[in-house]
């Protein structure tokens, strides 16, 4: 089987559908926001956390509330 | 630098190695019956023992011992083999403890192979603990889903719908996995230096999406044979981005482009974060089913996040339940770092694909974003192409790196996370459309 | 009270589906077997991945499609059935989210129906994800033993042993369950509706008990083929506790009675509280070790949270474990969502008898009240008697609602939790009567 | 079979058996609460803790860590 | 001191009980056949419900009642040898809830055997759910390796490497595994009262090394007919380390002895703590590979915990999931103190031998530590060779406790803890001796 | 079979084992010292917090997590 021309065929199929499913979501995402923004508008939100992932966020969680702790445990000696 | 130097040594000295190697032969072989105790002497106890020991097997490797999976090891694989394979865990220790490379996988993963290179101890079997970690959550594909669940339930995809157009990076950076296979193929069949079928092919080129989950769901699928290497790959390249992007950034972009500054995104709705995920799934079912699990997983675990009612079970899924399973898939996927699946020449030409295709899959999205840079009205930094790739967030933080490097206190972060989580999808409807083409 | 019209006006469209329906035939199939790829022409390739597109399965729906359980589903569940599926999901999703019914069950279950309604990606079956999770926990009632191990650990039974004679309502509100058997009986005996064996009515009496595992559990013994709808129709009611009991409340009391101000409990001994799992579990070893898996679950986390000395364990059930847990069985019951199973006569049935059991549950507990109320030295609220159905702990705040719409600052919370915990207790002994019957 | 008439026997069985389990807990409740504060009383306990169930709390308390290590966050910003 | 009285009473009930026990039958019986329902009279209908009652089976044991196992029982374990394990667990829950032994394992523990001693219900069957829990992860050992990852993330070597040569007082304590591996096999050979095969003594010999999870792992490798007698004796003792040492300690040392000041001890550095796990590791696997799965669960944990980058995994080691396999483990090990199981004359041999164990491990601990402290040049306080039995933390607070007797503020703490988790390593070498053995 | 004869010769294989095994690791703990402290020196490390095993804390832990969220939920009441 001449599997370099085979995947040619892949490679044009996959990368027309991954942008054809991309580009579709970006349409619709711009007609979401048109929508909810007319019709759901939010009332004064307060300033948006926009941040993208938050994995270190909760691995520092876990030594803040270990040193929240050590220093509580400090004045809660039995 | 010196990793980079670190790391193509060791793939140089990996391939000398490899080449010394016989093809391991390999029947599954039935369970060793035990035998009843015999008396025996002081001296015959003694050398029994001596015969148990790790030193007996390294010294003396012979014809026939067994792997977990009943397949014959060649004596090489037995010593000198899990020699080579300390020395590769040592120095992944030492990238993921002194350089900070992915440690949350590249630590268990290590750890992992390091036990399943113990003679003798047999771990990797179906009753050895990496073996029952395995088939527990590995050779399904559940743990990569769960993992998934948790990284949905950790994604904000705020930054890309405040600028939605950028998604069209994380869809250009997908000629990462299909410029790679491409190259598989071309590599399999112009060159004897291996011989992949196409299924294999497209499971090595999913390496190009960045994302481990991914990678090991598909490997299963399409080829089983050659998950251990592709996940191990996924994964190293993955903490290598920081080393492998830069150049190709520089290399494709002017310092000025570097230093265009973006406008600062729109407020976004809740409602539209909560939209979001049932969209992308909806799509999903409507054009390619076949993503659906993770798609499915992803969107589960953002949906939750977002609806704001079922905090308990997104932190659960953020926390305690994403750390168990990365335990479990790095100790896991770390078994097939035995030296007898590892040191063949597969390993060798997945890892040389696996960089080809996160190289092409870096370029493609700086040059997409080149483009829309010509044809758009708002300014957009070429380099915030390179974050397609996904492997989120780390490719967003190069991307941030490289901009303040050629202008100080440019932060692109927010900019690069909306090509960065669109990857994500990506990648996912690019190894859809693999499992559909060969339903 | 515009959900409940929007609640009935599915339940009616759900009906007209229904009765369009045929029935699934259904022989486990053969796992289907994978062809090696053929080389294709780009035509060829793009038409083969239409065939796998959910846009393609919705549109041409054909006979002879397969679900995950290897059962033929008709053209009309392929296509209209998942549509109406998704419809009544949404509603799920607006009821968790923007009404805040329930929505740490009621999400993960409604997430699951939408993933189990994805055509082609055969998420219910053994390999699938909904699959794996459902064979995990669900089929072996494990889950379910799990979550009321959790619950046992969150459960305080001080009031209910400061006020030990409001067991009794926890009684009376079982005749939910025994009221609707015979309904269920009835319905299948007099009217060519549906019908149910009696164990399959015995199965979906327990829906009367407001116990979602308790449901799940029974179900999984007594009528597996059923339990997708019960579990569904158990804790979709459970959501809808704040609409469907204050209206018979209201009819059954005059506002007098509900103005009924209680004293104030006893102060309870720790000795107590430790000592009353045991008591529990002893009386229902002695008497119904039917019931002894649900008792023993709740007891051991109760006994394990009031001893003290394991809290890193009873925190760990009440949190980490009862989440995952929460999140698995949410997404398992969800799989039973698929339109094939969901879609027929007999969850219409259940539906119509579990409102019933609800009913006749909340009816008898306040009755029983009035009844004490009558011949008691100490004044008793006949509100409380609602709370007997278990559903912990909204029925209990219904009550207090309730009675302070009339007589405001009445707090009924606590005197509502005597029945309240007491009803879990009533149904475990309800659904171990049905056990040991049909032993 | 007759169902229905099987199943009001099934209810008459069962209502009897709930009920007598729930009235014989009832005095065995009645009977521990005189024995332990006859033999086991405690001496001066704190105001008992009297709630139902706490799932609520509990979920509140992810939210409140999440606040506490907010603002200590603040703080702690390297 | 009224606890050992209790104890041994027990102990002496027990014998006597055991005593006037019938060998129980047991062959693995058929999966019992549903009848379906036939109808019946109210009077039937009570009666048979009768006979599904705890009671009637209490008052009228049967021969040919069958096990969760499906082994036949003894009447005599069917009625008062539930009653004499219940007085056996309500004693285990007064010792861990009123004096605080090892509640953490002993409550779970005591429950599971409540629970695996209700009649008719099954629960420790295979579809029961103490024995799903068993085949989950005791039958396979995974969560006794579970248990020691959390107890390696635990750890901290500090003052073993500030000492080093405290660890020989972590060998010579062994003494207690191969002291009693002796005594059980003159116990077996010169008495009639037991017979244990040479695999069944080494299996109980472990005990001695007085570590849970390290007892089940080998039992369940050398005698699994014997694994629940072994850990339910392991952790007992272990939970009696401070009744059973302290007379011990004092038997073998003089006054003067135990009031030794130690010198405070050196600064450790990290990076002696990162590397010391994968020394030990490294070790296991040239000499000893049979102890890999143990000692490579521990160094796992112990490795993540000083990498000191994967805090996320290693916190969840240290709770989540420790909580999680501690509250199975304990339920599931539980099942094996159903009275068929547990009242027969081989567990009595075990509780001697294992009470036996940790006293030779005591004693040879304290003489080797008087040895050392003979050619020392700094001095060592006898008392901390007895913490070399590890139970880790325990023996090293009892050392601190009794050598706080001798001299008030004298802390032995720190230099208990040195020998203790040496103890952890020497069991686990001591085990893998015998998998070597019986290889 | 003789199994206390046996028994006896397994004590004194292991013991011999367990003992050079901890031997061994004892004096690789000394080089390993010498070697760290010699290349590898640390500069001005805090005091280290040199303790055992820390079950106990983290179970502490819990309760002071539930203690400190009393407290504030007692500021942050709705
Ligand atoms: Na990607
Ligand atoms: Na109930
Ligand atoms: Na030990």
């Amino acid at each position: 089987m001449d599997i370099v021309g085979e995947s040619i065929k892949f490679m044009v199929l996959g990368m027309l559908v991954v942008f054809t499913f991309l580009y579709v979501l970006v349409v619709l995402m711009g007609v979401q926001a048109k929508i909810i923004n007319k019709f759901f508008p939010e009332k004064k939100q307060p300033a948006a956390p926009v941040s993208g992932v938050t994995p270190d966020i909760s691995e520092d969680e876990s030594r803040r509330i270990a040193a929240i702790i050590a220093a509580i445990s400090e004045f809660r000696k039995n | 630098m010196k990793i980079k130097h670190l790391f193509f040594s060791i793939l140089i000295a990996f391939a000398a190695s490899v080449s010394s190697l016989q093809a391991s032969g390999g029947t599954p072989a039935e369970q060793p019956q035990k035998d009843a105790y015999v008396e025996k002497s002081m001296n015959e106890l003694a050398s029994s023992f001596y015969n148990t020991t790790g030193l007996k097997a390294f010294i003396s490797p012979k014809e026939g011992v067994k792997n977990g999976q009943g397949e014959e090891m060649t004596p090489f694989a037995q010593s000198w083999g899990r020699l080579i394979m300390f020395m590769i865990i040592f120095l992944l220790f030492y990238l993921a403890i002194a350089k900070g490379f992915e440690p949350l996988l590249l630590l268990p993963i290590a750890f992992g192979g390091l036990l399943a290179n113990i003679p003798i101890a047999n771990m990797t079997g179906d009753h050895g603990m990496l073996g029952i970690i395995y088939n527990m959550g590995i050779a399904n594909e559940f743990f990569p889903l769960l993992i998934f669940m948790g990284v949905g339930a950790m994604t904000d995809f705020g930054p890309l719908l405040a600028n939605p157009k950028t998604a069209l990076l994380g869809g250009a950076a997908q000629f990462g996995i299909f410029g790679s296979l491409v190259g598989a193929a071309a590599l399999s069949q112009y060159t004897g230096f291996v011989d992949f079928s196409l299924e294999q092919c497209s499971a090595i080129s999913i390496i190009g999406g960045a994302d481990g989950p991914t990678s090991i769901f598909i490997a299963s699928k399409l080829a089983p044979e050659l998950m251990g290497a592709i996940a191990v790959a996924a994964y190293s390249y993955m903490a290598l981005v920081p080393v492998i992007q830069p150049p190709i950034m520089k290399a494709l972009t002017t310092v000025e482009e570097r230093r265009i500054v973006m406008n600062t995104t729109r407020k976004v709705q809740k409602l539209e974060k909560l939209i979001f995920p049932l969209l992308v799934l909806v799509m999903t079912l409507l054009v390619l089913p076949d993503a659906a699990p993770l798609i499915g997983a992803f969107t589960f675990g953002n949906f939750a996040k977002e609806s704001g009612v079922v905090d308990r079970l997104s932190n659960e899924m953020q926390n305690s339940l994403i750390n168990i399973v990365t335990i479990f898939l790095g100790l896991g996927v770390g078994s097939k770092l035995a030296s007898d699946k590892f040191l063949v020449m597969e390993t060798l030409g997945i890892m040389i694909i696996g960089l080809l295709a996160f190289a092409a899959g870096t370029a493609a999205g700086v040059l997409m974003a080149k483009l829309m840079n010509k044809f758009s009205k708002e300014p957009i930094n070429p380099l915030i192409g390179a974050a397609g790739v996904s492997a989120v967030p780390m490719a967003a933080r190069v991307v941030s790196k490289v901009g303040a490097e050629a202008r100080p206190g440019n932060i692109l972060l927010m900019h690069a996370m909306g090509p960065n989580v669109a990857g994500v999808i990506g990648s996912a409807v690019a190894a859809g459309v693999m499992l559909a083409i060969f339903k």
